[in-house]
C-alpha cells in the first residue's frame, strides 16, 4: 500500500497514526506540510528506521517550498509528481492520512 | 457488478468538522452498491459511535443515531482501535450498542462493533481495494 | 490505469486542490486515465465559476477545466457532490430553477451528482486517491 | 462592552461559524454590542445565499442575517473580505458587474469590504474574539 | 487574557502550544472538539495543574455533544456561550490557538 | 487614532493552507492603520520567514519575499519562538535576513527578527490588546 501524510508531524498527529498502524510492505509518501517530517529535526527518529529500508518518499516540490532542501534526514527518497503517480500505480491501495 | 473491499477511515470526532457525517452520508449511499464496506475508527474518530451524544447544546444536528441504521443496511463490519479508545479513557462499554441480524445464523442480532488492536487493523487495511478518508 | 481523485477541500485555503490537480495532470501525461474526480465536503468549492484570484495567482478552477476530463460520451467527469454542493451554496442551473434561486455558479466544466458516483469510481478505477485537510 | 468577531471557516465544514454564531447571539442577549463579524478566508462562505441546507438541518447564513448585525446607519456589520472573497468566487452585484459575471452570491444582510475593516474593528472594539479551524 | 483551543490535543499540538506559552495569570477555555482534552484520558495530566487552580473552563454544549459529560477530569468548570461571553469580558485580550 | 498593541500569531507553514499569505495581506494593510504591530511566529509558523523557499515546483505563489517589504512600513518586531526552531533543527542562520531602517538612530539598518524564548514571548503576548490568530 501507499501512504500519504499531509501534515506536519509537530503539528498533528496524522504521521503517528500512520505509523501506528502501516504494515511491514507499505511505503509512506510524504506531500505539503507532510514533508516537514522528512527534515533533521526533533521529529526525525519517528521515521528513521522506514527510510532506512527506503520506504519514505517526500515530494519535491513540497520540500522546495518549504526551504529544506538541503536539511532532509537520511535516507528519503524525493518524487515529482509523476513519480507520485508512479508509486500509486506500483503500491496497490492508496491510504490518505487526511 | 466486481465486489471491491471498501474501507471508510474515520480519525475525527462528531461535530467538530464536517467529516464525520459527510462520510456516514457516503456509507449509506454505498450499502446500495454490494460492496464488501468496512469502516475503521482511529484516533478521535473513536467518539463519533460513543453513547450519550447530545448536540441540543450547540445547535447542530445530532446525527449519532444514523449509525444503528447501518445493520439494516447489512453494513456490520465497524472496527475500533482498542489503543485509541484506551488513549482517551474510553472502552467498548462506552460505545454505542450498534447490532445487525445475521442471515447466515437465523437473523441471530450480532455486535456490529469490533475493538481490534492497531496491529489487527494493519492486516484488514491491507487487504482493501479502496480507501476513502474523511 | 484507471485512476480517480477524492477531493475533500476548497480551493486556496488548503493545499489539496493544487497537490491532486498537479497529480492528476501528472497521471494523464504518463498515459494513464482519469476516471473521475469527485469533489466533496468543502471541495465543491473548486467548481465555483465565480471565483477571481489576482492575476498574478494560479486560477484553480480554470485549471480543473482545462484538464478536460470527460467520460466517452463526452459528459465532464469532474463531479461535484450534490449534497455537499446545496449545502454550501453551490448550484448549477437546474437546482437553482428546482429552488428558486435567481442564480447558480457551477462551472460548465463540472457536473452535479449524487455520492453514488464517488462509490462507482472506487469501483470502476484501478486506484482513487484522496487528497484534503 | 462592543465585540467584534473574526470568522477564518466557511459553514457546515469547521464549527467555527456555529461557535461563532452562538458566541454571538449570547453576547447580543446579555447587552453587549457586537460591533462587527469580520469573515476571512473562507470564511467569506458564510454569505452565500445560494446555501440550500437540507431541512432538518441549520441554516448558518439566515443564522447569520437574523441576527441583524448592522451600524448606526443601518449599514450591515457582518464584513465579508473582498480579496478573500474574491478569489472563492463569493461575488457582490457590483464586483460581479466590474468583472464581467453574470451573477453574484452575497446575502444582503453582509458587504464586501476590505482587510481594513478587520483592523477597524481591532481598533473600535473592547475585544475580537477569533474562530477557526 | 483569555486562550481558546479548540482542536483535540491527541490531534494537534494547539493545546500544548498554549501551555508553553500561556503566563500565570491567564486562563483557558476549551471549545469544539478542543473540550476533548478537558476528559479523563492520557492526556489529562497537561493541564491538571491550571484545572486545580481554577483556570480550566470547557463549553458545556461541546462537551455534551460529545458525550463526555460523565467523564470529565477534575476540576474543570463548565461554562454555557452565555459564561464563554463572560470570559471574554473579564478576562482582556482574548488570544485563539486555531 | 487610539494606538492599540496587535498581535500577529502564525503557527503554519507557508503553503499546505492559505493563512500564512491571507495573514501577510493583513499585516500589510495594518501598517497604513500606525498601531503598534507585532508577529509572532511559533510551531510550523517559523516555516514562513525560512530562507530558500521556492514553490515553482508546486505551482503555487511564492510571497515569501514580500515579507522583506515589512520594514518600509515600520512593521519590524517579528518575533520567532527560540524552541520551536530548535525543534525543527533550523537557527536564526536558517531565518530570511529581515531588515528595517531604525529612524531613530540615524536610520542604521537593523535586523527585524528577534529569537525570543516562549517565556518572553509569553510576556510579549500579555502586553496586547488584539490578537489575530491565523
Amino acid at each position: 500500500m501507499l501512504h500519504t501524510v499531509n501534515k506536519s508531524s509537530f503539528e498533528r498527529n496524522s504521521l503517528k497514526s500512520c505509523l501506528n498502524i502501516i504494515d511491514d510492505t507499505s511505503v509512506i509518501l510524504l506531500i505539503e506540510d507532510g514533508v516537514i517530517s522528512a527534515a533533521k529535526n526533533t521529529n526525525a527518529p519517528m521515521i528513521a528506521d522506514l527510510a532506512a529500508q527506503g520506504r519514505v518518499y517526500a515530494l519535491q516540490g513540497d520540500v522546495e517550498a518549504r526551504g529544506i532542501s538541503s536539511k532532509l534526514a537520511d535516507n528519503i527518497k524525493l518524487v515529482d509528481y509523476a513519480g507520485f503517480v508512479d508509486l500509486v500505480v506500483e503500491h496497490g491501495t492508496a491510504v490518505s492520512w487526511v | 457488478m466486481t465486489t471491491k473491499k471498501f474501507m471508510y477511515l474515520n480519525r475525527r470526532s462528531s461535530f467538530g468538522t464536517v467529516y464525520a457525517i459527510e462520510s456516514l452520508e457516503v456509507v449509506l449511499i454505498a450499502a446500495a452498491f454490494e460492496q464488501d464496506v468496512s469502516l475503521a475508527f482511529i484516533d478521535d474518530g473513536v467518539y463519533q459511535i460513543v453513547e450519550g451524544q447530545n448536540a441540543d447544546g450547540i445547535g447542530m444536528k445530532n446525527f449519532s443515531k444514523t449509525f444503528h441504521a447501518l445493520g439494516d443496511y447489512e453494513i456490520n463490519k465497524l472496527y475500533v482501535s482498542a489503543e485509541s479508545l484506551e488513549q482517551r479513557g474510553l472502552s467498548s462499554n462506552d460505545l454505542m450498542p450498534l447490532v445487525y441480524e445475521d442471515e447466515d445464523d437465523d437473523w441471530a442480532e450480532k455486535p456490529s462493533v469490533k475493538v481490534v488492536s492497531n496491529a489487527q487493523l494493519s492486516k484488514i487495511m491491507s487487504e482493501q481495494d479502496v480507501c476513502l478518508s474523511f | 490505469m484507471k485512476i480517480s481523485i477524492q477531493i475533500n477541500e476548497g480551493p486556496y485555503q488548503h493545499q489539496a486542490s493544487d497537490t491532486a490537480y498537479q497529480f492528476a495532470k501528472a497521471a494523464i501525461e504518463k498515459g494513464h486515465e482519469i476516471f473521475r474526480v469527485f469533489f466533496y465536503h468543502d471541495g465543491v468549492n473548486n467548481a465555483s465559476r465565480f471565483t477571481l484570484p489576482p492575476q498574478d495567482d494560479r486560477n484553480i478552477v480554470n485549471q480543473w477545466a482545462e484538464l478536460g476530463i470527460k467520460n466517452a460520451d463526452g459528459e465532464p467527469e469532474l463531479v461535484v457532490c450534490i449534497a455537499a454542493a446545496l449545502r454550501r451554496g453551490m448550484l448549477d442551473e437546474s437546482e437553482a430553477s428546482k429552488n428558486g434561486i435567481d442564480g447558480n455558479n457551477i462551472h460548465p466544466a463540472f457536473r452535479i451528482s449524487g455520492l453514488g458516483q464517488l462509490i462507482e469510481a472506487g469501483i470502476q478505477s484501478d486506484r482513487l486517491v484522496v487528497f484534503g485537510d
